[in-house]
């Protein structure tokens, strides 16, 4: 049981979960977490997945001995951008600077640190500060590489946001219609 | 059967007056709990099927009233939410009429028609969408239920790449094209204006007849607004699937094709 | 061994990946890797992560038994979907495609824009043409993300609904007038 849930934690978690973290969330005692987790290891030791230790903390990866088929499904299929990256992407480039709060204000849904940190990772996007309210949420705004990679001198080479706003209208418009 | 003591009428016309005393008119109004936002067809329903009203034989009078008096009570102040109730009472009472003229009506093969066909056929339709609502509702679902992984670190012997392959290399392709066309870089007298619309427009007059690439389609443009302009139609037209992106080898040209031609092409 | 490698492939593809993607990747027959898929369902079947049949392609996913635990990860509450936006989700399922005039015809309001937005948004619903009709209104249909969402393989897994009534039966034309 206690194996299960600390199975379904760890392939949820954005960040390798630490033992305090189960700790916290499982209300159990270090001991028993530490059998489980020895346990854990063992039981997916011969597996094509393979519960690791890293950074202090537990994480599903794939078996080492598995990398040259992992890598063949990348040559066929490259990884991508979600949508909901693209979408967060373009509010920071228009709206910074702007907290993680507004981006999802405006797109009426959470937006997961996993986003926040693809886009960061990518390096497209970067904390520019924090906000002074409660909670100091980090302010965000667009790097020297978005501008490089999107092919734009400055900010202010992005399309005009009256235009944006056009874009934005479009499926609404078109709806009225029916 | 409760006395209808208060007109139709009048009734609609005052919609946004709370009259407490209407509601003591109609004794055996049941117990109904409404949501802020029920919808018209809802509340008959409610009415209909917790009253174990025969709905093939719906009493419209009685519902009529009971119908009123909920959405009295509700005091919708939005006018436009408030409108969607207004219509249902409207049509209610053109029902209730027809009820009772003196000879019924007659479809072209003599039939008798009941003016409450229509009604009853949209609410058993109705019901039967909350009901698969609800089913759909009860699904695992994704974020809710179900989670998956989110972060994709494999062994170290794997080095994932690090972002989409295709809109990286569709913003590649436009700073090749720049590159190529020699623009200088500080160039910012932008007099045309364009505007997504137009752009999403002509991109897909030019898919109407089948895929093109990437290369073709940004071609003609001769300045930076017209490139950037024509790269977030493209991106919009994406997001919105309308079109597909489609690179077969790594660093290969870019297709743009229609969606539903490749569904079509699938079929 | 063969059951490692798709465990590997799973674990690492970010959508749910196809009984085809495998077979071209490990070069084996379709029959094998069926059986293969149903050793492993079984396999999993009783841990805190299963292995699932989503959108015709296979994705660990934890167990929903674990769901209030792994919200504790984020600190948040499930994102909820209003009822008027699920009952127009479940038209366009089952009634795809079709349209936003047919959505209003069945559901007795309009429908308002935000909420076509929010489908489209979620990527649940998306719009596959315009109908040849003055206007030309968007035809609407479901995307692979609403099968992936709701953990469906197919759309014949919808929840049944042998006994829906047709469309095309109720009085459109007089339901127009209401």
């Amino acid at each position: 049981m206690l194996a299960q849930q600390l199975e379904a934690l760890i392939l949820a978690s954005e960040i390798p979960i630490s033992l305090e973290k189960m700790r916290d969330i499982l209300a159990t005692d270090r001991s028993s977490l530490q059998l489980c987790f020895a346990e854990l290891e063992v039981f997916y030791a011969q597996r094509g997945i393979r519960l690791m230790h890293i950074a202090d903390g537990w994480q599903f990866r794939t078996a080492p001995k598995y990398a040259p088929l992992v890598l063949q499904l990348w040559q066929t299929r490259a990884p991508k951008i979600s949508r909901s990256m693209l979408e967060t992407l373009a509010i920071i480039a228009y709206q910074q600077p702007t907290t993680r709060a507004e981006i999802e204000a405006l797109r009426g849904i959470r937006v997961s640190s996993s986003l926040m940190s693809g886009l960061l990772e990518r390096g497209w996007v970067k904390i520019i500060g924090r906000k002074d309210v409660p909670g100091r949420p980090h302010i965000y705004g667009t790097s020297k590489q978005f501008l490089s990679d999107f092919g734009l001198n400055a900010l202010h080479d992005l399309p005009d946001a009256s235009q944006l706003v056009d874009m934005h209208d479009i499926p609404l418009k078109e709806m009225e219609k029916i | 059967m409760q006395k209808e003591s208060f007109t139709t009428h009048s009734t609609v016309s005052n919609n946004k007056v709370i009259d407490a005393s209407l509601e003591t008119q109609i004794p055996d109004l049941p117990p109904v709990a409404l949501d802020a936002f029920e919808d018209p067809l809802d509340i008959l329903l409610q009415l209909i099927r917790k009253q174990k009203m025969d709905i093939f034989d719906i009493p419209l009078a009685t519902l009529t009233a009971q119908y009123l008096n909920i959405i009295e009570s509700q005091a919708l102040l939005d006018i436009d939410v408030s409108g969607e109730y207004l219509v249902m009472a409207s049509t209610l009472m053109q029902l209730k009429s027809r009820m009772l003229l003196p000879r019924p009506e007659i479809d072209d093969e003599g039939n008798t028609i009941d003016p409450r066909e229509a009604l009853v056929a949209q609410l058993l339709a109705y019901e039967q969408y909350r009901l698969i609502a609800e089913s759909l509702n009860e699904l695992p679902r994704m974020q809710r239920d179900v989670f998956k992984r989110c972060v994709f670190p494999e062994s170290e012997q794997v080095e994932r790449p690090l972002a989409e392959a295709d809109l990286d290399d569709l913003l590649a392709a436009f700073t090749h094209v720049l590159k190529r066309m020699k623009q200088p870089a500080r160039h910012r007298v932008m007099l045309e204006s364009m505007s997504v619309r137009e752009q999403m427009q002509y991109v897909l007059e030019h898919l109407q007849s089948g895929s093109r690439s990437l290369t073709d389609i940004l071609a003609p443009t001769h300045h930076r607004e017209a490139w950037v302009t024509t790269l977030l139609a493209l991106l919009e037209l994406w997001r919105q699937r309308i079109i597909q992106v489609i690179q077969n080898a790594e660093s290969g040209s870019i297709m743009l094709l229609l969606s539903n031609q490749e569904a079509e092409e699938a079929c």
